[in-house]
């Protein structure tokens, strides 16, 4: 156990992000409704949803890149993003895809020891289109991680790693937390990932935040894991089919 | 001299902007440097603009400002932008013997005369020279213009369809159609100089209104020099038809034949009340023609120094 | 919390609508039709000045007569003169060289996009061809296809034919390989393989080499119709310069521009409804 | 198990290498030297047969002379006559012109393909002044700039500005919106969108247009040395069809097909160079 | 449970692929050394691997898509793929994207019926572009079912999607291989999925097949669980971290 790393934060911590009353609609289709969140400094969250329920929608508004059609978002100015691909640029070797955005100075290096801790310290200098899934879905998270931010976003980042691998980068990403306290804003589909990582967990149905959960604080994991599958509709029968 | 009565002796420059082309007295001028020689001595610089290609480019140029006289091209295109407008003066005019325009047709095409033109098509320049050429001709015939076909062709694109074959006649003037009717083996069926008894065009130099108002000094100064210039050209006849085909780059024969025929070229003043009486008989015969779209006074359009 | 490292994020429609809609593009603070107003503005002052300095006699019209001056003479040769007859006589013969020379560059674009081999045997030359000015094709041009329409057709194809195969090799390279791989894999012919993907992904640039060529056309008639030509637009506009009427010349250049505007306006629906897929393209801001 | 269904594949290098290096190419039959010689092939060809048709008396030589009588042509005036001060004029003018209008293209291509704004202000003036004709505009460039070598450079200047410009926004347009999302999470300066992201992500079009426009470039120059040059290939060729010396005529055609092939190399390998990255532009293969 | 529908292919069922002693490498780099695999029609083998170990590269030369450098692969012609990213044509809608391949011949209604299938039978005309990244993975889901191939090569089909979603997903591919009993090889990262799933599971390690399990005949799913995990170089104890 590695929860000695994971201070829970203190509820007067300074937020990270606050969401009041969000509204989102792209034409007819309205995808976030009065949803409210706030994410304080050092907090884990986790966002659990069913597919095209609105993850990418509400992270993408957070990050800015999208106008909302009601409610207000309180956010820094640069959150890092690792959005749902990698999105490399073709044209720039692995290390200067890490440094997008980092000042010139000691930038290489800076790469360069991110790319080694997500397993790719080899490969400085080769082009993304010799990346296998998961290596390219590694370099957007190193990317992400050397910005040192003070919100994090991350759309489905470990989607493409084996579980060894993602373990590595749960480690990773949580040394960050611990050292820097970002807020984190985690959207996964694997629930035992958000028990394994999170201090909040949000269930998302119907545009708005539908369940709330502690792993860490109140009962076991596996009761938490039993009320979540329920919860994203997961019958235990149908789980072991 | 032609500045026998000066009106007035002014000038507000030092040099004078003279444009040239691949052709006649700008050409022997320019390369010798007499011409150049003899203005420095009345202080004026002479900077040449060049080469033109043909007579209506250096009369934009005058109109805009950035030259101050023409190459000494035909008179007509001088005439048409006069009535479009452009303030410009006759400065001097040209006459140049023999007169070598001519309407040729490929041997053993079976055109000889101009009678043979009929239901056949002719290369002409438009507008230009040898248009006005083979309407004469055909007048002089009594044949009606619809029953030739005019054919407008720059004269290097009409050179390559009379030799293939895709035009039956070309009227144009000299050098190329003394090149072409050697080279692709023509004949003449109407040469000006021979078959017609009047001039349509002459050449001519011409300035700006303005220019001429402002430095009639210089416009007196150039005229004597291109004077000078044709003196010498018509005693050394053999000498400037080398000096032009160096820079024309046609072959031996071709100035052979010029040499032969001792073109000579004679500048004439614009007080020369008769010539300008048949330069403006020329005009009307345009103007009857349609070729010109409005009558013209020659003598409004001369300048005065 | 510190409001000083915050920015607060109003919901306004301030911001482009949909992510990568309109990424590059800041803020938008003018609407489509004040865009629209404001494309036509450089135009209109531009006319605007010029009328003024004709008028106040600071351009002399020999150099170029007013606007008002231009508009009265393309009045008198719409009525009385041959304008209509003209324009037309050259709008067909645009159209019917815009279409083989299109078509033709198309077919060859698509081979040698396609195939290397294809390459190998046709570009080099097609570049060599295309480095050639028509003035010095001319004489052969004519040796070839005589003084008539023939020619006239010939020249404008040839012009159309170079953007257009230039930009459609260029967009075919630029499809994506992952999408071609997929069509490989659901075994689409090669007919399909071309409808269905490599078509579609090169339409954008092969529209910027329609809309280049529309302009192209009409720049390779002004050649073509110094040749041999009894009515046309070059025709008037070579006529006009030989007799130094500046009011036609401009005439024919102002043609020129309206031509060129109508022919942007095509391309630009052209991609309007040929890209409506296209984030940057088929926008409805355009 | 049934043969009939199955194909073998068998181990050999016959595809393409890398699934994304050459996607819709098919099985490379010929390596990249027998492609090279083959791209030769027409050229080279087309040579033999005119040379072939002249000697027997096919084509007359006042129409179009042979090879070998062009050769000679060309060897004379290089080595007595003026053709390598010509090449060399017309050179300097088509460098300086190319970098100027280059330059003003490429900054108006940017400016309109990254903000509205600046489309609605520059792209309908641009797409005006791009169909009028260089032989219509030629009178009042000789009214602006007289007829020194301002009037050229300008020529060539505005020849080379309108393939710029176009695939510019071309270009930009095609940029992949998801990466200029990225460009602005990690918080780029403008400065360094333009050439982390947008320049890169627009080079294959840029690269096409400056591989047009660099013909373009000697275009323009043939209409633009018609007047007040005493020197370049442009004067050559008016010239030479002045005085009806088709040996010269075909020279200079010769000489700009010519040029042609160099342009279109050293486009070639500016994309071999900085499309490195690129699947279809920078391969081995090229 | 499912398992009637899904029997056990006998041995002498035809092969839907063969691979003998492939080689593979990009440059200098070999990434497939000696691989020997033999997949039966109605067969449903999972492929396990590090990232990066392979997978992907494995699945584009039975393909076809690649050259191989060593080896010998009897593939059918067509197999149906669905590629590690959706790769879907943006300028197509999704029944067009799904009936890409297929006769014109009830096309729409054929595509109609398989976006059904994935739980967007109500978008049929509307754009990829629109689409959440789990949307995207079910439309090149459907598009690579409605093929009824011999051979179904799927790299990660379900990484984007949650539980629930991802559940049904199984229940449709399983469907289609009862049915028409095509060789499956299905690349996945979660070893809980590859036990539910597969007749047959490997696990990818240096350039070969370095394990195989059968979960459904010998055991327990809990030990081969396990087992697997451990293949993978996951210590339980760092799992639970
Ligand atoms: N640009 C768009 N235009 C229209 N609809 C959109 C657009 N982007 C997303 N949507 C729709 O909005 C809904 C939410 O999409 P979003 O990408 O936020 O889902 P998500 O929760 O991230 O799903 P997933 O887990 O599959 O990634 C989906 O139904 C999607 O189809
Ligand atoms: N085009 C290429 N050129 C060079 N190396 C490549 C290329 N494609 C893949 N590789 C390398 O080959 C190895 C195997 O790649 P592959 O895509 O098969 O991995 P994978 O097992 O699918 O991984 P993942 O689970 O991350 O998708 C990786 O190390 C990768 O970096
Ligand atoms: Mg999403
Ligand atoms: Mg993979």
């Amino acid at each position: 156990m590695t929860a000695a790393l994971q201070d829970v934060p203190a509820q007067d911590a300074p937020a990270a992000v606050r969401v009041f009353g969000l509204r989102r609609a792209y034409g007819p289709r309205v995808v976030i409704d009065r949803l409210d969140l706030t994410i304080r400094r050092g907090e884990f969250v986790a966002l659990l949803g069913e597919s095209g329920c609105g993850k990418t929608t509400l992270l993408r508004a957070l990050a800015g890149l999208d106008p909302i059609d009601g409610g207000r978002i309180e956010a820094p100015k640069r959150p890092a993003v690792v959005f749902q691909e990698p999105r490399l640029l073709p044209w720039d070797s692995l290390w200067r895809n890490v440094a997008l955005g980092l000042p010139a100075e000691g930038a290489r290096e800076k790469a360069a020891a991110a790319l080694a801790e997500v397993g790719l310290g080899g490969r400085l200098d080769d082009w993304p289109r010799n990346l296998s899934g998961g290596q390219a879905q590694r370099v957007a998270l190193a990317r992400a991680l050397v910005q040192q931010p003070e919100l994090l976003l991350l759309d489905e980042p470990f989607a493409a790693l084996d579980a060894l691998t993602r373990i590595r980068m749960h480690v990773l990403v949580k040394d960050l937390v611990a050292r820097h306290r970002p807020g984190v804003l985690l959207v996964t589909h694997d629930v035992e990932e958000a028990i394994a990582l999170a201090d909040r967990i949000l269930v998302m149905r119907g545009g708005a935040i539908a369940a709330e959960h502690r792993p860490s604080v109140p009962g076991l994991p596996a009761a938490t894991r039993a009320t979540l599958l329920a919860e994203l509709g997961v019958v235990d029968d149908l789980k072991s089919a | 001299q032609s500045t026998a009565f000066a009106a007035a002796d002014t000038r507000n420059t030092d040099t004078v902007r003279l444009t040239w082309g691949f052709h006649g007295l700008t050409l022997i001028a320019k390369e010798r440097g007499a011409f150049e020689k003899a203005l420095a001595e009345k202080g004026i610089k002479v900077e040449w603009l060049g080469p033109f290609p043909n007579h209506a480019p250096t009369l934009q140029a005058v109109t805009g400002g950035s030259a101050d006289f023409g190459f000494g091209g035909s008179t007509t295109p001088a005439l048409a932008a006069i009535i479009a407008g452009s303030p410009l003066v006759f400065s001097q005019f040209v006459l140049y013997e023999p007169r070598t325009t001519a309407i040729i047709a490929k041997d053993g095409s079976g055109i000889d005369k101009v009678s043979d033109l009929v239901g056949k098509s002719v290369a002409v320049n438009r507008s230009g020279l040898g248009e006005f050429l083979l309407v004469a001709a055909l007048e002089k015939n009594g044949i009606d213009r619809s029953k030739v076909k005019f054919v407008y062709l720059n004269p290097p694109d009409a050179a390559p369809a009379l030799a293939s074959g895709k035009v039956d006649a070309w009227s144009m003037w000299s050098p190329g159609v003394d090149i072409a009717r050697l080279e692709y083996k023509a004949h003449d069926i109407f040469l000006e100089g021979r078959d017609l008894d009047f001039y349509i065009d002459y050449s001519s130099y011409v300035t700006s209104r303005k220019f001429s108002q402002e430095n009639s000094q210089i416009v007196r100064a150039v005229a004597a020099a291109y004077e000078e210039e044709a003196k010498w050209v018509n005693a050394n006849v053999v000498e400037a038809e080398t000096i032009v085909q160096k820079r024309a780059g046609y072959s031996d024969v071709i100035r052979d034949q010029f040499i032969e025929r001792r073109r000579t070229y004679k500048l004439i003043p614009v007080t020369d009340k008769a010539f300008v009486a048949d330069l403006q008989k020329a005009a009307d015969w345009l103007v009857a023609r349609k070729i010109l779209p409005e009558p013209i006074t020659v003598s409004d359009h001369l300048a005065q120094f | 919390m510190s409001q000083a490292d915050h920015t607060v994020t109003l919901a306004l429609p301030g911001l482009a609508a949909g992510g990568s809609a309109a990424p590059a593009r800041g803020p938008r603070v003018f609407g489509p039709r004040a865009l629209l107003a404001l494309s036509w503005l450089a135009p209109v002052l531009l006319v605007l000045v010029w009328e003024i300095l004709a008028q106040t006699g600071y351009v002399t019209p020999q150099v170029l007569p007013a606007p008002s001056k231009v508009v009265r003479t393309a009045w008198r040769l719409a009525t009385i003169g041959s304008l209509p007859h003209d324009l037309g006589t050259s709008l067909l013969r645009a159209a019917v060289g815009f279409v083989l020379g299109g078509s033709i560059a198309f077919v060859l674009g698509i081979l040698v996009g396609f195939s290397r081999l294809a390459e190998a045997l046709i570009d080099r030359s097609v570049q060599m061809v295309r480095a050639i000015p028509f003035l010095a094709l001319l004489p052969l041009v004519i040796v070839w296809f005589g003084v008539g329409e023939g020619q006239k057709i010939f020249l404008v194809a040839l012009g159309v034919a170079f953007p257009i195969y230039i930009n459609t090799t260029l967009g075919i390279r630029q499809v994506d390989g992952k999408l071609l791989e997929l069509g490989r894999v659901q075994g689409l012919s090669t007919w399909q393989m071309i409808t269905r993907i490599i078509l579609p992904g090169a339409l954008p640039s092969i529209l910027t080499g329609v809309r280049y060529s529309l302009a192209t056309a009409w720049l390779a008639l002004v050649v073509a119709e110094t040749i041999g030509a009894q009515a046309g637009i070059g025709f008037l506009a070579m006529d006009a310069r030989e007799f130094l009427r500046t009011d036609v010349v401009v005439l024919t250049i102002v043609i020129y521009a309206l031509i060129g505007v109508v022919a942007d306006s095509i391309a630009r629906l052209l991609e309007r409804r040929l890209l409506a897929w296209h984030p940057n393209f088929g926008g409805a801001a355009r």
